[in-house]
């Protein structure tokens, strides 16, 4: 019925045994300037980079789409809230793609595009934000836990998570991801020793975003986050956020380290929320249009176009093929999201604990009688 | 004519010009003014350092103003939302309440907590939380509920000149909502821990706070059409709590429903009822009765409205303490 | 005839040769067998993979320890004493608690909290919380209370066996007392959240759980002497509460007093007030009475026996209602 | 009456000035070796070493006849609980005499050295582990506040304290002790970001000592807790904490870096609880006989005699001086503990609050009634 099943057919990694990735003049990893030119440097199969850029494009491309739907659906009342994505799409793309389908993502609450790699569809993404339900998909099928809105929590979840992993003797990796903002909160630190203590099989991606809601990375750290994790002995790798093909070597080199039983990694992906905070933000109250405007200038999508170009790895049929994609996704989401109708409040009393004891029993029941009663 | 959050604000900039040693500090309370804008043109006014954008840490909040109130500050924190006031609570339940104590009552910690609270704004999950009961539970701290913008405005002056660390909370559905402030040389304000009756009554007494002030109002006034003579208590203060008030009410209705949005069990108006029955039990013509939430974690924003006590609610509450 | 610790020891032990999935993480759980050899010798037979020292990290081990149970694991998680569970608090309040309900059900969360709670053991500050009531509001949590060898046994046992996330409370001052524990083939225990009438008795209810169990049955003994017939029931749960076995006493006294060690201001007590006034109103000869810890921050080891219900406090609330 | 005042006369700092400090093959900073002889390298006046290092020893000398007073106490049930400072004494005697005596400090719960030398006499120091109150003394004369028990807590009333001294323009440092294991807590990460993002004036001082009750450093971080420090911003030091010499220049050197404006920072001083976690513990449990032997022979004390001796900054006038001295100190804690005595718990209803709300006061006046008709 429809394509967004993104990670079929799975992508072959064209980096696997690349070591010493170039960097850029501001020292994190980069293989593709801002203005579309891989770097010399990078060599590897370029069919298979071709086609694993024209796949990661996809994938964000997509995103977009979903997003910036989204983003109009809150503004025509059909959302109670949404949280763009836009901007981030290199640095979620670029990281889920690098990793198995079956390596277990716990993700913050801005992931769209990560959860839409995966295969979560509209309806369960918009779920949420439309006020129906607390979470939008079963996290199983997807290897991908529900958005945790209490910042860094989830941190400590996936470090358990990787325990459990650990334990189990598999060789399954844990990914989460967290913002510059949720890096100051104890959990995080708590999370990031307890995984180089043990030394876990995961790795927490930061998408530094450079903003916190209205709060920017310099009042949030003294010290590029990456370099903390350092300090808690995590493998510290930083990468342009904005350069899909460079987060995806780094997230797969740091993963498969991890596999390999050699320990937690943190990535640090420098990249930035074009959007507000929310669709309740007003972001003019704290940030210049310059800012914006250089940013803009670094999108991330406009990049992966030029370098398809420049590479001839992109023509007009196959960007045809992925606007038509993209318009049937907006249709989807549209459509899903209109569909998505309030859950009876009843229901929830059976939903807090395995059964449903006596008070709560009683308390619904009151609450039914005394609903039917307006029903007379 | 001022909503309650810019009551707040006139407020919180009353109390910075009155002691310097006052800041404010929390997640994006300065430049932006906080989400809700109550502290909106402080940080413009009074300096980055008295109104504080703080690192993305709760713990850090609330654990920094215990500090630089031991350095004889008094600091505001703004604690973004109910709901992430959580990482903070070891601070605030071992530190900011107990300190006096642990000292033999030598060290004050003059700190106030302002907490966005409760639902009714559509909001998603951690961001309509009631957790009053948790710190009312807690020894060593006064918790306070505004609900109109007079109260929001002297409430959180009085709350900042106090040498007692304050949970001040603020229900989120009123910000907006329009009041009078009683102007500076109207006399004394009422003490911050007096309950107070915003509509007197014989027949039933409604004991609340915050958000459900105003739809005990309603229904009390939905009541008076049928005949039903209502009292309605805003207790304001849920630590210490205004026995004094409640009781003279009670004995003389005989009749009491407590009212608040948090869940019911183990809630506040589990204190309220036992306080009710112990002090009016002779008078009580019938078993007090609670409204509040459902014992639930909030639900999803579609159905809060069918969460929150509403006005039909507390009605069948009130028959069924008439009818007993 | 085994100490309720050793019955703990031996519960913990059953439970993990039960199931494998069972872990049990915390602060010095392994080596040292915990501070009060709860866990004493279970690393040794069953290994670090499964009895885990944990770093100094209380949000850390239960929010690793949910992480786990998504993982498929059973872990069981120490907190070394009740004033330290609070740096833990958001990630049991916030995520333990509500991750099924946020996920309409379908997550469940099988992870045990253990504490060692209360006072009478000479501690110094923050060893001696009683912090029931916070998590007793908290929907989502089940929070249980064992007050003899026999309940620790079968209760922590059962706690593990269960599907949902539950605050096990030990009350520290019993962890030494001795009693028989009922053999694996005696039949059913009581279900876990079942309250128990300890004493039968006509004149009095009262209504306790943990370490003040043992004091109303002294208390109930002593009466005895002076022709008074009280009953004790020991409430186990208290989330989910056993209303059914409350009411039908209550309605056959016509007389009840809450005892706890926790402050009684907002207090779980006041819940078992609401609940046995609603339910027994037109039952009850008097107001129910609350014994419990004053409203101060736990005092100085030197004067604990003074803040702590004893005998003497509980026969002079029985006077009281007996009075009414 | 007494001579425990022993910020009195001040110390002059030798090493004032002092850059590049010598370290040992661990990679730590040591002016001294285990066996007393003091590195080649360390090129102060003679005579001011000489006079500091008796101070110092004093200082630590009288800290252990205390520490092991009480310990006597505690066995003979005169204390419910005793934490001893044993084998910790260099670290804190060496750091708080490298701080001017208004720098303020807040304390673990194990800093009797550190309490001791700022003039924190016996019954102040034991009145809460005889269970009589829950902290010991006014803060304010001794710029130290109470210990603190819950860790980490108070590294963050630090770091705000350390906030308002900026505020206030005061050139006030603030110093924070805190071991191995409380590192491991959330609030101890969000402490140093906060300081390192402020650049608060304060030093983080971490006693490590090798073990957290029965939990080994090992077990609660992979990387050195200075490196921890470094990752968020600090200034990071690392120093042999048995030698009290290497902690009080250290200490000096950050403590002046931060009085200048340039940054707070953290020293992890090496070291060892040579007893068990507290007089509860039982440290067999869990560590060999053969470790505490090596650390006996790493005594602080014991190195500071060897020092004295071989420099000759010491005879037996002075020795046997500080022997009357630490007579005098043990029989004064003796007698002082014996007559702290209970509280009367009807006060403590007005240390709760600034006022005596209604329902406190008829609970007290109740409580006071019961309790006195026992007395009919
Ligand atoms: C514990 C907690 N505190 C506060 C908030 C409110 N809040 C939501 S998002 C946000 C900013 C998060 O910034 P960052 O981690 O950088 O992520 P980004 O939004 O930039 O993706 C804040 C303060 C929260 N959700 N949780
Ligand atoms: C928040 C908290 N959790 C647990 C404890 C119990 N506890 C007291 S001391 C201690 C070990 C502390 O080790 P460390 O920080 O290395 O200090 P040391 O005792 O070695 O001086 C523990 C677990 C506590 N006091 N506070
Ligand atoms: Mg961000
Ligand atoms: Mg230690």
């Amino acid at each position: 019925m429809t394509t967004v099943d993104l990670a079929d057919p799975p992508v072959t990694n064209p980096f696997t045994g690349t070591t010493d990735l170039p960097r850029a003049a501001e020292g994190w990893t980069q293989l593709v300037t801002p203005d579309g030119r891989l770097h010399p440097d990078v060599d590897v199969d370029r069919d298979a980079l071709g086609r694993l850029t024209r796949d990661l494009y996809r994938g964000m491309r997509l995103a977009r789409r979903l997003d910036d739907e989204a983003f109009a659906l809150q503004r025509q009342g059909e959302l109670g809230l949404w949280l763009q994505c836009r901007g981030q799409e290199a640095a979620q793309v670029g990281s889920v793609a690098a990793v198995r389908a079956d390596d277990y993502v716990f993700p913050s609450y801005r992931e769209h595009a990560a959860a839409l790699w995966r295969g979560i569809g509209p309806a369960d993404l918009l779920r949420q934000w439309r006020g129906v339900a607390h979470s939008g998909w079963d996290p199983e099928p997807y290897s991908f836990h529900i958005y945790t809105l209490v910042l860094a929590a989830q941190l400590l979840h996936a470090t358990g998570y990787a325990l459990g992993v650990q334990r189990d003797g598999s060789d399954t990796v844990v990914v989460t991801y967290f913002g510059d903002g949720a890096a100051s909160e104890g959990d995080a630190s708590e999370a990031m020793n307890i995984a180089a203590v043990n030394a876990a099989p995961m790795v927490f991606f930061c998408q530094n975003n450079q903003w916190a809601i209205s709060t920017p990375t310099a009042s949030q750290t003294r010290t590029p986050i990456h370099r903390r994790g350092a300090g808690f002995g995590l493998r510290s790798e930083w990468v342009d956020g904005n350069d899909v093909l460079a987060v995806y070597a780094v997230t797969s080199a740091v993963t498969e380290h991890a596999r390999a039983g050699a320990g937690p990694a943190i990535v640090e992906a420098t990249t930035y929320r074009m959007g507000g905070h929310s669709t309740s933000d007003d972001p003019t109250r704290y940030r210049t249009d310059d800012e914006l405007e250089a940013w803009r200038a670094r999108d991330p999508l406009a990049r992966v176009e030029a370098l398809m170009r420049a590479e001839g790895w992109s023509d007009e049929t196959f960007l045809g093929q992925i606007q038509a994609e993209a318009d049937e996704l907006a249709d989807r989401t549209r459509r899903e999201c209109l569909a998505l109708t309030a859950p009876d409040l009843a229901d929830a009393f059976a939903t807090v604990l395995s059964d449903v004891p006596q008070l709560l029993r009683e308390e619904r029941d009151a609450f039914v009688a005394y609903r039917g009663s307006f029903l007379d | 004519m001022l909503t309650l959050c810019q009551a707040l604000n006139s407020g919180l900039r009353r109390a910075m010009e009155d002691d310097d040693k006052v800041l404010l500090m929390g997640e994006d309370v300065g430049r932006l003014g906080g989400v809700f804008r109550v502290t909106d043109g402080l940080q413009k006014d009074f300096g980055e350092a008295r109104v504080v954008d703080t690192t993305l840490a709760e713990s850090g909040i609330i654990g920094t103003a215990i500090g630089l109130a031991l350095r004889g500050y008094r600091p505001v924190c703004e604690i973004q939302f109910d709901g992430f006031v959580y990482p903070a609570f070891n601070q605030i339940v071992s530190q900011l309440a107990k300190m006096r104590a642990r000292t033999g009552g030598r060290t004050a910690l003059p700190v106030v907590v302002r907490i966005p609270v409760g639902g009714g704004i559509g909001a998603v999950e951690h961001h309509s939380e009631s957790n009053e009961a948790y710190f009312a539970h807690t020894a060593g701290l006064r918790v306070v509920y505004c609900a109109s913008p007079d109260d929001a405005h002297w409430m959180i002056r009085q709350a900042v000149a106090g040498d007692d660390p304050v949970i001040f909370y603020e229900p989120k559905r009123r910000y907006w909502v329009k009041g009078e402030v009683t102007p500076e040389d109207a006399g004394p304000p009422m003490p911050l821990h007096r309950a107070r009756v915003v509509r007197p009554g014989a027949d039933v007494t409604l004991l609340t706070y915050g958000g459900t002030v105003a739809t005990c109002v309603a229904a009390a006034e939905a009541a008076a059409q049928e005949g039903r003579d209502i009292e309605v208590i805003d207790l304001r203060s849920i630590s210490p709590l205004d026995v004094a008030t409640i009781e003279e009410s009670v004995r003389r209705t005989g009749r009491a429903v407590v009212v608040h949005e948090a869940p019911t069990f183990a809630g506040f108006g589990a204190e309220v009822v036992a306080q009710v029955t112990s002090r009016c039990f002779y008078s009580l013509e019938a078993p007090v009765e609670r409204v509040g939430g459902f014992n639930l974690p909030y639900p999803p924003a579609k159905v809060e409205e069918e969460y929150l006590p509403d006005l039909d609610r507390i009605l069948d509450a009130v028959d069924r303490v008439l009818a007993a």
